[in-house]
């Protein structure tokens, strides 16, 4: 008998102090972020779409090897100092956001940007070209890029050339 | 205890059931024969001076293809190409599959490790799930994805997949499905180049060569 | 219903107490309800098939596999450092454990020393997913009983962690931070530590306190959630349960103390064991109440390593973009959010493991279900399972 | 009311049957309008309290401020949605019972006094007739679980049918001290009894502690009543996927959705009328607030009482509902009755 | 902790490269339209209203996405001030099924039969790069459906993995545009309308 008021008093009480956290609530400021009218800041290291700038990339595929889901497509032509690329496209419809690709890019073109809230009706403009069209190609040789005038990265001691 | 000691009490038990003992800095194991497993075990979990009442896990092995020496030729196993169809290859499968107990003794604080090793086209090893009741799931799971028959199981269905699903995938040479059941496996290719013109010449296929010079 | 595979091979069920036609000339049979793919209460894509007399669970069949993605076969595909990537997406509640179990296996093959500043940063953050894990369980066992609000107050402490953690490894949810060898980056240098500690301090003396009046003291949850789904030792070692589960049981096991891996013996923190305070050891209170006192522990535990947090580098410097691992085999576990996450690992000398079994908690742990939730009432299954606190991605990875 | 006949009889030169009639029509348009609009809020109201007591904000897009037009929304869009009876439905009780519900609620509506001269249908056994209609609801629940051919349906439907029947009880013990003290059956002269400030009401324990305990009880069976949480047992989203109302589309769906917070308002108003002065102001120098939104504050307080409880408080189990009713409620309920009888006896209160 | 920071004057680090790169024609015209024109004149535009405004999801959460679709539901971003947060359990009483995570093999009849109980008019959501093509599964993921368009028609792509709470609720306001007939952003991000006035400055 003592357990059974016991129990009403217990549960009467728990229930009391539970509604006065929430009633507590009701008055603090929400801890809501308004999306589309705030927005967050990201931090440096965030990890938005893959951004790739094609005027430094030469095309040595160490990223498209690294990638585990295999969404990176680079084409060149030629041979060489001859070869050119002629396609960087990133299919985001298999993209993780890993990462992977950015931490060996010895030129460091291949980089995370914050940018993120990109949704699409059609699944086939996931598939990002990097390659500005009016470009056509770009000379993957470090000579060819010097020669030509392209961005090359610095070089450093024990760098053994241009690719990996 | 430790492992060489409690292979030596197995042996004990066993007599010729137990195969082989190989030490190994990381992790030595015991190879016993297939149809001896079970009697292994339960000598394993019911003796005082073992005491190994717990299964960590019960792995199934295909060790097709593995080279002993640690060369690094293992096969390469077969998936879906970037067009999405599945690869096809012509290679035949031989290697034996396996099975690896882990034990672990709660009170004791040992660990050890049990291997059999069973012909690829006669697979069956008895159940330990009357041992342990978690090798119950494990070896449904075995089964399932390589395709290894436990004798006596109480439920011997697949764990994972659907009852009507064709071969058991983690085998070396298993050939991924396109469809099953009316529902499309295969991927779709979404990588055309939208500026085909601007470029010309030949495409070479997608990330497979590395940059040479 | 009739077509369904699993119901059909499904061992016909013994019949029992209700066996006896209550009223004469009207035959009884049990009722088979479907409880899942797509139910509230099943965490994820699990499939319960229940077998009830009235509200009486009669028999329960786990149906796994909805969320299968192969990650074992793409373990022998892709090359040790790709598939940390693969190893996110096991418990996807706490990703940074799942990266150290299989971090700490590579490293185990390769003979690999991490540096302790690694080690450091790896214990904090493997902690703060362990909070963040452990807040989702209490989140969602709370939304099993009912509680809407818990659920919120949860996720707004585990957004906090997130964004600490994103901070440090840049993704939100998925971070594939650790590599073998160490992690991928160093402590941000934006004040990372001091937020850190700032937040365990809250969450410790704040956050957890409320947590305990709005739920875990609450006469109803109590009434709910003691005496319901009773595992007890014995039971929880033959179905091979770890982690809060067997704990929750009253076995004083936790592999972080009983195994050691990484530098947990270094700090001072206690292993929480079930003490059935509201009912029998073993029952889903003990399981929650343990969960919420190893938030305790990973606070203490990630104040130590981050006030500790020693010089050096961050990884070992040998390690190139694609490790090769010397042949080899080994069961490698560590204590991840769940219980214990092992992985048989065969590695073949090659770029590619041989093979990569994963022995994820939640599976084990969920195999009790066959056996604890017969008898008990619906309201009850909902109760244990969400007490388990499974993650589908782990159970059928 | 009086003005409505006068204008009927007078005006539109109608006998007294066809003004009675009109009268009836008049009020029970009105009434539905009400409870519409009434339903209509609260849906906007429960997500905004919700909102708030969960640290954020709910609606806030949705007619620009605060969501304003939420409920309004959902209710076009519900009116557009496909209606779809399951093949194997029993298809004359599926479409009946989601009318039955909402008539439930709809026809207690009648009896509430809104004003001292504004009853739709100003009954002398009105708090019998609104517990009676408002037990309907209990049957549209048991239909609509078993029409709908689906097990998780059934299983609400059954859960609710015990739970419902049961706290009808406490919900009607818990109102007979106040009977005994107005002496009436009656609304308005229930209402009418607590005339003359806040601590005439009957919740006021200084004057009767019974009757404070009979306000807890019958808030308690009135949650269970109108299946809010924590007595949620018909619809119990983590256990059965939606209750009662799983296979239910489109306005069939949107009936049992009015009728949920149409019932809530309906025993909100009645506690508000038992006990909380109905339509009086709180205190004597109020007289100039119109006695109707004396009343609907009242309400809506309640309301948001019950709205509170129910984002609070983990959800009970079946058994234990059933245990609290039984054992619990009923008991206290019971000695409540005889508690407060004695009081009144002792301080001469009983009529 | 960063709760509640100012967003910042110009774009995010890389966001006017990444646009220049894009080849989202549908951004384009949603954008270059006006924005502005909030008049609801028809009972078409009415009813669409009301139908963008109570987008109600089903409870259908797969994998790790559908943690931060819960997310996406809980305190931080709260889906609900789009009104899309009753999520309904039942599929019979939801509008929009977010598909979020790995549709597998097992699972993907299911979600076919899920699709087919919620009644007409209905919405998908493909969240995440496993339901939108198979993601990190598609080489080896022998029980994974490359793509969720394979089983039900989907109306808009949600890339991540898993997609922030912040693309998700992007995508959502992606949908509602898409009901109303894509005339304009209906709740537009800043960047949005920041880029529709840069048009006229890229002609």
């Amino acid at each position: 008998m003592v357990q059974y008021f016991a129990d009403i008093y217990q549960a009467v009480s728990s229930a009391m102090q539970g509604m006065g956290i929430t009633f507590k609530h009701i008055y603090k400021k929400p801890v809501t972020l308004q999306f589309p009218d705030e927005r967050q800041v990201m931090p440096e290291r965030f990890r938005g779409f893959v951004h790739n700038d094609t005027k430094k990339c030469d095309a040595c595929n160490i990223c498209a090897k690294l990638c585990p889901v295999d969404c990176i497509y680079i084409e060149t032509e030629g041979k060489a100092k001859d070869r050119y690329m002629t396609r960087y496209a990133i299919d985001y419809n298999k993209c993780i956001w890993c990462s992977l690709c950015t931490e060996n890019c010895h030129t460091g073109s291949i980089t995370m940007s914050h940018d993120y809230d990109h949704s699409v009706y059609d699944r086939k403009s996931l598939v990002y070209e990097f390659m500005d069209p009016r470009e056509a190609r770009v000379p993957c040789h470090r000579q060819t890029r010097i020669d030509q005038g392209w961005w090359v990265e610095p070089k450093e001691e024990g760098d053994k050339g241009d690719d990996a | 205890m430790e492992p060489n000691a409690i292979y030596e009490l197995l042996a004990a038990h066993l007599g010729d059931g137990a195969l082989a003992f190989t030490e190994h800095p990381l992790e030595p194991w015991a190879d016993v024969a297939p149809g001896r497993v079970a009697d292994a075990c339960r000598f394993l979990r019911d003796d005082p001076r073992l005491d190994f009442n717990q299964l960590m896990c019960l792995s199934g092995l295909d060790w097709d293809g593995h080279d002993a020496a640690g060369k690094g030729k293992s096969v390469a196993i077969l998936g879906y190409s970037d067009d999405g169809q599945p690869e096809k290859s012509d290679r035949v499968a031989t290697g034996e599959l396996g099975v690896a107990y882990h034990l672990y003794s709660h009170a004791l604080k040992h660990k050890f490790t049990l291997r059999l090793r069973v012909p690829r086209d006669a697979a069956t090893v008895p159940t330990v799930s009357g041992l342990w009741s978690t090798a119950a799931w494990h070896e449904r799971e075995a089964w399932d994805l390589l395709g290894i028959t436990f004798a006596g199981h109480p439920d011997p269905r697949r764990m994972l997949l659907e009852e009507d699903w064709v071969g058991h995938p983690l085998r070396k040479d298993y050939v991924m499905p396109d469809l099953w059941n009316g529902v499309p496996l295969q991927g779709q290719p979404y990588c055309a180049n939208p500026f085909p013109v601007a470029t010309g010449g030949p495409d070479q296929p997608a990330g497979d060569k590395p940059a040479e010079g | 219903m009739a077509n369904d595979p699993n119901v059909a091979k499904a061992a016909a069920p013994k019949r029992g107490w209700h066996d006896q036609d209550h009223v004469p000339g009207i035959k009884s049979e049990l009722l088979e309800l479907n409880m899942g793919p797509q139910h509230p209460a099943t965490h994820g894509v699990l499939r319960l098939l229940l077998q009830t007399d009235g509200e009486i669970v009669y028999k329960v069949t786990p149906v796994l596999g909805y969320l299968h993605r192969c990650a074992e076969k793409i373990a022998e595909g892709v090359t040790y450092k790709q598939w940390v990537v693969y190893t996110d997406r096991f418990d996807y509640l706490a990703p940074m454990c799942c990266n150290h179990a299989y971090v700490t296996a590579v490293e185990r093959l390769m003979g690999q020393q991490v540096p302790e500043r690694a080690e450091h940063i790896r214990i904090a953050v493997s902690e703060l997913s362990r909070i963040a894990s452990h807040l989702i369980a209490l989140a969602t066992f709370g939304l099993d009983m009912g509680a809407w609000t818990p659920l919120l107050y949860c996720f707004r402490e585990r957004e906090e962690i997130l964004n600490l953690l994103e901070r440090i490894s840049g993704g939100r949810m998925l971070y594939n931070y650790m590599i073998p060898g160490g992690v991928r980056y160093d402590v941000p240098n934006d004040n990372w530590v001091a937020d850190v500690l700032d937040f365990v301090d809250l969450m410790e003396h704040n956050k957890l306190p409320e947590y305990n009046t709005l739920l875990t003291y609450n006469k109803i949850f109590i009434e709910r959630t003691a005496d319901v789904g009773v595992i007890d030792a014995k039971t929880a070692l033959d179905y091979g349960c770890t982690g809060p589960v067997l704990r929750g049981s009253g076995v004083d096991f936790d592999c972080r103390r009983d195994d050691p891996y990484s530098l947990y013996h270094k700090f001072d923190w206690q292993v929480q064991v079930g003490r059935g305070e509201m009912g029998t050891v073993g029952d889903c209170w003990d399981r929650y109440i343990v969960r919420a006192r190893e938030i305790e522990q990973s606070c203490r535990i990630i104040r130590q390593a981050l006030q500790q947090l020693p010089d050096g580098p961050y990884q070992a410097i040998a390690l190139k973009a694609l490790v090769k691992v010397p042949a080899g085999a080994a069961y490698t576990r560590v204590e991840s959010a769940k219980g214990e996450l092992g992985h048989y690992l065969i590695a073949d000398g090659g770029q590619t493991a041989f093979r990569n079994k994963v022995r994820s908690p939640s599976f084990c742990n969920l195999q009790v279900v066959e056996k604890v939730g017969v008898g008990q009432m619906v309201s009850d299954l909902v109760a244990l399972v969400g007490s388990l606190d499974i993650v589908l991605g782990e159970i059928d990875r | 009311m009086q003005l409505l006949y006068d204008f009927f009889t007078g005006q539109m030169g109608l006998d007294a049957t066809g003004a009675h009639v009109s009268v009836a029509s008049l009020m029970a348009v009105l009434m539905f309008t009400v409870m519409a609009i009434c339903a209509i809020f609260f849906t906007w109201m429960e997500r905004k309290v919700a909102g708030f007591m969960q640290s954020r904000y709910g609606p806030m897009y949705t007619g620009r401020f605060h969501g304003w037009a939420q409920a309004v929304a959902d209710m076009l869009k519900i009116l557009g949605k496909e209606d779809i009876i399951p093949a194997e439905a029993d298809k004359g009780m599926f479409k009946f019972a989601p009318i039955l519900v909402l008539l439930g609620s709809l026809l207690a509506w009648a009896a509430i006094p809104w004003a001292p001269d504004f009853v739709a249908a100003d009954l002398d056994l009105g708090l019998f007739y609104i517990f009676a209609a408002s037990s309907l609801v209990v049957i549209g629940i048991l239909m609509a679980g078993w029409a709908s051919n689906n097990k998780w349906a059934l299983y609400g439907a059954a859960r609710g049918a015990a739970q419902m029947v049961s706290y009808e009880i406490p919900l009607a013990l818990a109102a007979v001290p106040v009977i005994m003290r107005a002496g009436s059956l009656n609304p308005q002269d229930i209402v009418i009894s607590q005339q003359g400030g806040i601590w005439h009401w009957n919740i006021n324990p200084i004057a009767n502690p019974f009757l404070f305990v009979a306000f807890i009880l019958y808030f308690i069976a009135s949650i269970a009543e109108t299946n809010r949480g924590p007595f949620d047992m018909p619809e119990t989203e983590s256990e059965l996927v939606a209750g009662y109302h799983t296979e239910y589309t489109g306005m069939r769906f949107a009936f049992f959705f009015l009728a949920e917070y149409a019932n809530l308002f309906l025993v909100s108003m009645i506690a508000a009328m038992l006990f909380l002065g109905g339509w009086w102001a709180p205190l004597p120098g109020m007289g100039w607030i119109p006695p109707a939104l004396n009343f609907i504050i009242k309400g809506v307080l309640l309301v948001f009482l019950n709205m509170w409880v129910r984002w609070t408080l983990p959800r009970v189990r079946v058994d234990q509902l059933m245990y609290l009713c039984w054992k619990v409620m009923i008991p206290a309920s019971l000695l409540c009755v005889v508690g407060a009888g004695l009081w009144m006896m002792a301080w001469g209160q009983l009529k | 902790m960063s709760t509640h920071p100012t967003p910042p004057s110009g774009y995010d680090v890389g966001r006017e490269q990444m646009l220049d790169f894009k080849v989202d024609q549908q951004l384009l015209e949603v954008v270059e339209t006006d924005a502005k024109n909030f008049i609801l004149t028809t009972v078409d535009e009415v009813f669409n209203w009301a139908k963008l405004s109570s987008v109600w999801p089903v409870t259908f959460g797969l994998a790790c996405c559908a943690i931060e679709m819960m997310a996406t539901s809980a305190t931080r971003y709260d889906i609900d001030r789009f009104g899309a947060g009753a999520f309904r359990a039942t599929p019979r009483q939801a509008d929009l099924m977010i598909v979020s995570g790995t549709v597998t093999a097992k699972m993907a009849t299911r979600l076919k039969l899920i699709y087919d109980q919620m009644p007409e008019p209905k919405w998908v959501i493909a969240m995440g790069s496993c339901a939108i093509g198979g993601g990190p599964y598609f080489k080896y993921g022998y029980h994974v459906v490359k793509g969720v368009d394979f089983m039900v028609p989907v109306d808009v792509y949600v890339p991540g993995c898993p997609p922030r709470p912040e693309v998700l609720l992007d995508g959502l306001m992606r949908l509602q545009d898409k009901i109303r007939g894509r005339k304009g952003r209906f709740i537009a991000p800043k960047w949005v309308t920041d880029y529709a006035k840069l048009i006229p400055y890229r002609k």
